[in-house]
């Protein structure tokens, strides 16, 4: 084990600093051969930009970094390539108008050349594909791909220039249960084969399951380095955040009248994405609705729906008797509490400020504005106001949003959301890519909603969460919905059956 | 006795036909001596009257140009400064509220009505091509003339007439002179620059027009109207050192009679038009000098026929 | 009716079509290299004046006809590398510098060619390239005259609109610029340089937006004017997006803008041309492209990265 | 070459960059001073005289940045929300033929100058309404439809003033009659050429400055701009705000056109706008889309566009030199305006 020519890479004291910030303060990490090690911290912590200096995104101000006892000249990806370390990033970093074979090529031919045939290079992604599990079609557009198969595309590409070292940063965090089993499939041949894996993640029991070894970051600095087979995932948890976590607990709920009902509601298909077909669903006061499910069988479509932005095809909404008009406007006049699946995209607007997005759904309403003009002092203290009672750590009111950790985006999208005291809270995926601490913040504040009242719809591909959280379980497949079944009625294996599509034509 | 300076403020280029014999009497004028000349060209109308005002103030004495397009408020300006002299392209007549302002314009009307006697005798289809740029007077006067000219000796004439909507697109007056000798034309009347070349081409003919360009094209151009600046800007610069300068129409001396414009000499030509033809440019001519006959000034936009 | 009929049947409507494309063409395909890759190039209008000018000049001055070519090629090519810097390193907005290197380049080109050329007043001319009549070829019927009686230049220009399509989809360099128009993080991620790629895209394809000007005074015509270019660049702008960012497409585009521009100037002299403003017909290509534009937008594929600013080490 | 953002750029690189980037320019006006043959040392002299030397200097600086903050609005507005509007040109176009339509006898005192300036907006909003129904509807891209319009306007413009508007009494060259008295912008100082629209001009900026950052409409513009897709989500009626940024954007161009016959020409001709709608851009970016810098960076295009025109005149050096110089300083100053926030750091 501690033979020295097993070491593929060593960092060395590595410091980056943003501004004032010390993103990395003197990280020393090692790798050796056929090796997993992950490296844990809570968001923010400097696991992605220690993984960005590694592979040449950005330039360390301090420090070195070795690959396989060769130093690595810094800022140039081409010789981390070169040098046989592949990465697949937090957010892909591939070309939608592209097929999978082109952008797996791309750059892998001298760019002066006719470059190799487009068959050998085909039959040759077709043989990773095979001998590492990661079936994709070559000639696909990326753009209609699901993000299962992207990340195979992402891996495929390192694999495609004979990685030796492959780093994952966060690559579960938008996968669902399965696609990740399958990801771990493909993980443990490549360490068969000798490869080394440095990969990040939130999610502890993966840790725990394939991990060889765990480094946990704080604040920039390593805070501690553990054999996975010698630590537990609480200890772990522990050892991130500083201290212990709550983690939220669900008391029974008492479920009061239906808020919202959804009778026999069909919504066309879109794309690749199924629509609902005749879903019927209670949403009571006081009660968290969990749905279960694999991602992309109609989930978006019932989001969509509910968030204002599709109308049904067929069938009926009803809120205190039916819907006349509907919108996402309408939705939040309704007193519809809206949490987006992508944050970044859906949720908040990058460069505006957090007062900005604090009011960006409700600036309308008198309060924040009146006969067309805004009244800012009352968004900011409105802003600073989800600040302090919800712990969004930031600069101020006036910072914008994009400096933010994706925990503490969350916390603003929470607070501005709560805050009106809506009857119904949709939550779609509210702690994707989030730290555990941030995760049990976010659910104790959906539990302390429920409990007063508000009805909630929580969307997730984590089987855990939704067990953990759910008082009523439903269950989606193309589009279906599966009858309700009651907390701890149903064991993770039988919801599982449900949700590979078994059980439906009788439930129908 | 005192240099005259002038300075000429034009809204194209002095390459623009009508510009350059304005630009070339004044360049001649300074040759000559007791004359000083500078110019400033491409000046956009919205800039006109700050170029006028920038030159008085700078001390010139007599402004040469064109106000087609800022009649207004040149005028203005012209008001402004009574000590200067303006002598300037215009469609409108001279003001004596303004009387330190006078007007011209190209009425060579007898030259290009001269050139279309030419132009009947020599097509042999009947059939010719006009190309223009845009159809203001000046240029649509040239054009009446020159057909009625061409009716003198070929009256069943037909007339394919375009305009290309630009000054400078010699590549599109081309195209255009090409489809009109795709057309039937074996003779194009050459407003813009890039007709002789498609004439040339295609080896058909083509009268020039303001200025003489037989000499890039031997083959092709076979007569030309000429304008000649210099008899209206001699007459401004005599009529300003003797003191008399005043609100006046300087556009007679375009006319054939005042020496303002002629028919460019046959030159390669000589000899190729048909006898009676040219006997009749030099009676038409003699007529129009002695004032036994006028050509017609038709401003109005000529059409196909 | 009938007029059109014959017009559209006719050899030199045909001809005159492709004659008028071919500056547009050599254009187009290098706006359509920069946008690719990532790039609105709206300096196109001003690096077509300055190659008009410099391929004149140059042959003016005693070059052979090819080398005033090649000469319009490095003028536009400089003046694409100012582009490029600023907007690809500097990330500057591709809108302003695009009009500011237009206004530059053509400012630069008259004041040049003022200095060069005090005292002239009517434009010296030189001798252009003329349509290569090529035995046989040109005899067969209609498309002899129609393809074989163009100029070198003409041939250029279709040669040069296959050989950018063979590059961009059939070569790794090709791959990388249009990947670097999609997504310059996945093009670093693959080790390859963004701002190299940019920056060898807005050069080479302002060489040819500079052929494509030098066109109108070493072939279409035989002496430099001001204006002369006349918002042929604008036009190609827009040739792009109606070629949806394929170089096949945006050539037939070209020929079917010429066409309209051909037609137009021979309908005026129909029964037609009688009964309505010669605007009209004028405005008829631009209209007619619109309506193109509307019935082919909903398959066009933008780059998904044009316009975007990549700043290496930036989210 | 790596940009590193600044957080707090010091005052003295605020000021420093753009003061060097004006040196930089005058250096390159030395220097084609000298290919012309010129004294390089007076061209500096020459061109402060020619922007600002004389009360009749400024002011005609200040009366060619008119149309300039009109179209430099109108394009800050659009850009803002995402909207690439380059037709400027055309809807300046739209508003100068209601001004011709209305102000010609149509109307009278009172009424002419208000109804004609609101019907000219309306005008300029409806050409621009064209290109972003067809984006918002059909996807069709507005650069290309808003060009592309540029060209037709014209061509209008130019079969208007052959045709149904052309003068009768103009002696058959195209253009308008002339305004009546009522329906012409007083000037501001008698005898010279500024007048009322140039504070119509600095009134229109500071309005778009209190709707962009204190309205709701603003702050949707705004978010629709940033993020169509979260706009869409929180609420916004995003085609609505498109539209409603498109009347604004057009109507404001409109009104460089309107004022521009109003205020100056008094009648249409087809060259009323030397490019304004396109400068109209430069001027936008040059003020990174905020409506007050729009005011500071007209004025700076024209300040150098007049004082170097009248440069070339004094020193004898072809008039192509002030575009060259306007296109040169407009190069260094957006990127000093850019480096005032990054700093570039070789490796
Ligand atoms: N490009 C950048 N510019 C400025 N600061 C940055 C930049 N990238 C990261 N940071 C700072 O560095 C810190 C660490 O960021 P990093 O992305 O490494 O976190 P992380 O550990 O990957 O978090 P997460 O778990 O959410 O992915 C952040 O809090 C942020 O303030
Ligand atoms: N341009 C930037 N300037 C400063 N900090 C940045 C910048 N971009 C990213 N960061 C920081 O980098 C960290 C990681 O960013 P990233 O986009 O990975 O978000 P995240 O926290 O992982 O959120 P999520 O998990 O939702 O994706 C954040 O903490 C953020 O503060
Ligand atoms: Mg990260
Ligand atoms: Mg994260």
């Amino acid at each position: 084990m501690s033979d020295p020519r097993d070491l593929v890479m060593r960092l060395d004291r590595i410091t980056k600093r943003f501004g004032a910030l010390t993103a990395n303060d003197a990280i020393s990490l090692t790798l050796r051969r056929g090796e997993v090690v992950a490296l844990l911290g809570e968001n923010g912590a400097g696991k992605t930009t220690l993984m960005n200096i590694l592979f040449g995104h950005y330039v360390a101000d301090d420090g070195r970094v070795e690959v396989f006892g060769e130093p690595l000249p810094p800022g140039n990806p081409r010789a981390a390539l070169a040098a046989g370390v592949g990465m697949v990033h937090q957010h892909f970093t591939l070309a939608d108008n592209l097929t999978v074979l082109d952008n797996i090529r791309l750059g892998t031919e001298s760019l002066f050349s006719r470059g190799a045939s487009r068959a050998t290079a085909r039959a040759r992604v077709e043989a990773l594909s095979r001998d590492f599990g990661l079936a994709v079609h070559p000639d696909a557009r990326v753009g209609s791909l699901t993000v299962g198969e992207r990340q195979r595309v992402e891996i495929l590409k390192a694999l495609y220039r004979n990685a030796r070292i492959l780093i994952l940063d966060e690559p579960t965090a938008v996968l669902t249960p399965q696609e990740a089993e399958a990801l771990f499939a493909t993980l443990r041949r490549a360490i068969a084969q000798g490869l080394s894996i440095l990969f990040i993640s939130h999610k502890l029991h993966e840790v725990m399951a394939i991990a060889d070894r765990c480094v946990v970051l704080r604040h920039g600095k390593v805070v501690g380095e553990v054999a996975t087979a010698e630590t537990s995932g609480a200890e772990l948890a522990a050892m991130m955040v500083g201290g212990e976590i709550a983690l939220p607990e669900a008391r029974p709920a008492t479920a009061g009248k239906v808020l919202m009902r959804l009778d026999g509601v069909t919504t066309p298909d879109k794309g690749a994405a199924p629509g609902l077909k005749r879903v019927t669903l209670d949403l009571r006061a006081g009660e968290i609705v969990g749905l279960a499910g694999v991602s992309g069988n109609g989930q978006a479509a019932l989001a969509d729906l509910i968030s204002g932005l599709i109308l049904p095809g067929s069938g009926s909404v009803s809120m205190d008797g039916p819907l006349a008009r509907w919108s996402p406007r309408e939705a939040i006049r309704q007193g519809i509490a809206r949490i987006p699946e992508d944050r970044h995209k859906t949720g908040t607007i990058a460069d505006f400020t957090l007062t900005e997005n604090a009011v960006l759904e409700g600036y309308w309403q008198t309060g924040f504005s009146k006969a067309g003009l805004m009244d800012w002092r009352a968004a900011e203290s409105f802003a600073e106001g989800i600040i302090a009672a919800y712990d969004v750590r930031c600069p101020g009111p006036a910072a914008r949003i994009r400096l933010l950790s994706g925990g503490n985006m969350q916390k603003l999208i929470l607070g501005r959301v709560l805050e009106p005291g809506p009857k119904i809270i949709l939550a779609n995926q509210p702690v994707r890519g989030l730290d555990v601490g941030a995760i049990a913040y976010v659910q104790s504040r959906l539990i302390a909603a429920r409990d007063g009242g508000a009805a909630v719809l929580l969307i997730s591909e984590d089987l855990d969460e939704i067990m953990g959280l759910a008082d009523v379980i439903h269950v989606m497949s193309e589009g279906r919905l599966s009858p309700g079944f009651a907390r701890g009625s149903k064991t993770a294996a039988e919801l599982g059956l449900w949700m590979a599509g078994q059980g439906f034509d009788h439930a129908a | 006795q005192d240099t005259i300076k002038i300075a000429g403020i034009y809204t194209v280029p002095v390459e623009q036909q009508w510009v350059s014999r304005i630009h070339i009497a004044a360049e001649a004028a300074k040759a000559a001596g007791g004359v000083d000349y500078t110019y400033t060209e491409n000046v956009a109308n919205t800039d006109y009257p700050r170029v006028m005002r920038e030159y008085c103030e700078s001390g010139v004495n007599l402004i040469v140009g064109e106000i087609f397009g800022a009649e207004a408020e040149a005028r203005e300006v012209c008001a402004e400064y009574p000590d200067v002299k303006f002598l300037l392209g215009s469609s409108f007549m001279p003001d004596e509220a303004v009387p330190n302002l006078a007007v011209f314009d190209n009425y060579i009307q007898d030259a290009s009505y001269l050139s279309g006697i030419i132009a009947g005798a020599m097509t042999q289809t009947g059939s010719i091509g006009m190309v223009g740029g845009f159809p203001i007077p000046e240029v649509n006067r040239l054009m009446n003339a020159f057909m009625a000219g061409v009716k003198e000796t070929r009256p069943d004439a037909k007339f394919q007439v375009s305009f290309i909507g630009s000054w400078f697109d010699p590549p599109k007056a081309k195209e255009t002179a090409f489809a009109m000798i795709d057309g039937g034309a074996d003779l194009l009347y050459a407003e813009r620059f890039g007709v002789s070349d498609a004439a040339k081409e295609k080896g058909v003919l083509a009268i020039g027009n303001v200025i003489d360009t037989q000499a890039d094209y031997p083959e092709t151009v076979v007569a030309s109207a000429l304008w000649h600046f210099e008899p209206t800007l001699n007459a401004a610069l005599e009529a300003i050192r003797a003191g008399s300068f005043k609100a006046d129409n300087y556009g007679v001396y375009s006319f054939m009679k005042a020496g303002g414009c002629s028919l460019a000499p046959l030159g390669t030509f000589e000899g190729k038009v048909p006898e009676a033809a040219m006997k009749l440019v030099a009676e038409k001519e003699a007529a129009i000098k002695d004032g036994s006959f006028t050509v017609a000034i038709d401003d109005n936009e000529p059409k196909s026929s | 009716m009938s007029d059109l009929f014959d017009i559209l049947l006719s050899v030199s409507f045909w001809a005159a079509a492709i004659r008028i494309a071919s500056p547009l063409i050599f254009a187009t395909m290098g706006e359509l290299i920069c946008e690719r890759a990532g790039v609105l190039n709206l300096g196109i209008e001003g690096i077509m004046v300055i190659g008009a000018f410099a391929g004149w000049m140059a042959v003016y001055l005693g070059a052979p006809l090819w080398l005033g070519v090649a000469a319009a090629m490095a003028a536009g090519m400089l003046f694409g590398l100012l582009h490029a810097t600023l907007t690809v390193p500097f990330g500057l907005s591709q809108h302003v510098v695009g009009l500011g290197v237009t206004m530059l380049a053509t400012s630069t080109s008259y004041f040049a060619y003022r200095l060069a050329l005090p005292e002239v007043t009517s434009p010296p001319k030189i001798t252009p390239f003329a349509p290569m009549d090529l035995p046989i070829l040109s005899d067969i019927p209609f498309l002899g005259p129609v393809l074989f009686q163009q100029t070198a230049l003409t041939w250029a220009a279709l040669i040069c609109a296959g050989l950018v399509g063979f590059v961009l989809f059939r070569t790794p360099l090709g791959l990388a610029v249009r990947a670097a128009g999609e997504n310059p993080a996945a093009v670093e991620a693959q080790g390859l340089s963004v701002t190299g790629l940019r920056m060898g895209a807005v050069v080479v394809g302002s060489g040819l937006m500079a052929v494509g000007g030098s066109f109108l005074t070493l072939s279409a015509f035989s002496s430099f004017f001001f204006e002369m270019v006349n918002g042929r660049g604008w036009i190609c702008i827009a040739l792009v997006v109606f070629g949806a960012w394929m170089p096949g497409k945006a050539v037939l585009g070209a020929l079917l803008f010429a066409a309209f521009d051909a037609l137009q100037i021979r309908l005026q002299q129909t029964p037609l041309g009688a009964h309505l403003p010669y605007q009209v017909f004028l405005m008829a290509p631009y209209l007619l492209s619109i309506l193109a534009l509307i019935l082919m937008s909903r398959r066009a594929e933008v780059p998904a990265a044009l316009m975007v600013a990549y700043r290496k080490g930036e989210r | 070459m790596r940009l590193d953002p600044i957080a707090a750029p010091p005052l003295s690189r605020q000021i420093g960059l753009p003061a060097l980037a004006l040196v930089a320019t005058l250096l390159v006006a030395m220097a084609l001073a000298l290919i012309a043959g010129a004294d390089p040392l007076a061209t500096l002299g020459l061109i402060a005289k020619g922007a600002f030397g004389s009360k009749f200097a400024a002011l005609e600086t200040l009366n060619r940045a008119t149309p300039l903050i009109f179209t430099g609005l109108a394009v800050a507005v659009a850009f803002r929300a995402k909207l690439w509007n380059i037709g400027a040109e055309a809807q300046l176009y739209a508003g100068a033929i209601v001004a011709v339509l209305l102000g010609t006898g149509a109307l009278g005192a009172p009424l002419v100058l208000p109804v004609s300036a609101l019907a000219a907006m309306l005008a300029g909003a409806l050409v621009l309404l064209g290109p972003v129904v067809l984006k918002t509807r059909l996807g069709v891209d507005e650069v290309v439809t808003t060009l592309l319009l540029n060209f037709v306007m014209l061509l209008f413009v130019s079969y208007l003033l052959e045709g149904p508007m052309k003068d009768p009494m103009g002696m058959g060259w195209p253009k308008s009659p002339a305004l009546i008295k009522e329906a012409r912008l007083p000037r501001i100082v008698d005898g010279l050429r500024l007048h009322w629209g140039f504070a119509l001009a600095l009134i229109a900026a500071v309005a778009v400055w209190v709707i962009q950052s204190r309205t709701t409409l603003g702050f949707e513009m705004r978010a629709v701009g940033q993020n169509r897709e979260a706009a869409r989500f929180a609420g916004m009626p995003v085609n609505v705000v498109l539209v409603k940024t498109a009347l604004l954007s057009g109507g404001l161009a409109a009104l460089a056109g309107w004022s521009e016959v109003a205020g100056l020409k008094g009648h249409l001709s087809s060259d009323l706008s030397p490019g304004f709608g396109y400068t109209g851009i430069i001027v936008a970016m040059l003020a990174l889309l905020h409506p007050l810098g729009v005011v500071l960076s007209a004025l700076f295009v024209a300040a150098i566009f007049v004082g170097s025109d009248s440069m070339s005149r004094a020193a004898g050096v072809p008039t192509y030199i002030a575009d060259m110089l306007l296109a040169t300083a407009l190069l260094f100053m957006v990127l000093a305006l850019m480096l005032t926030r990054y700093r570039v750091v070789w490796k």
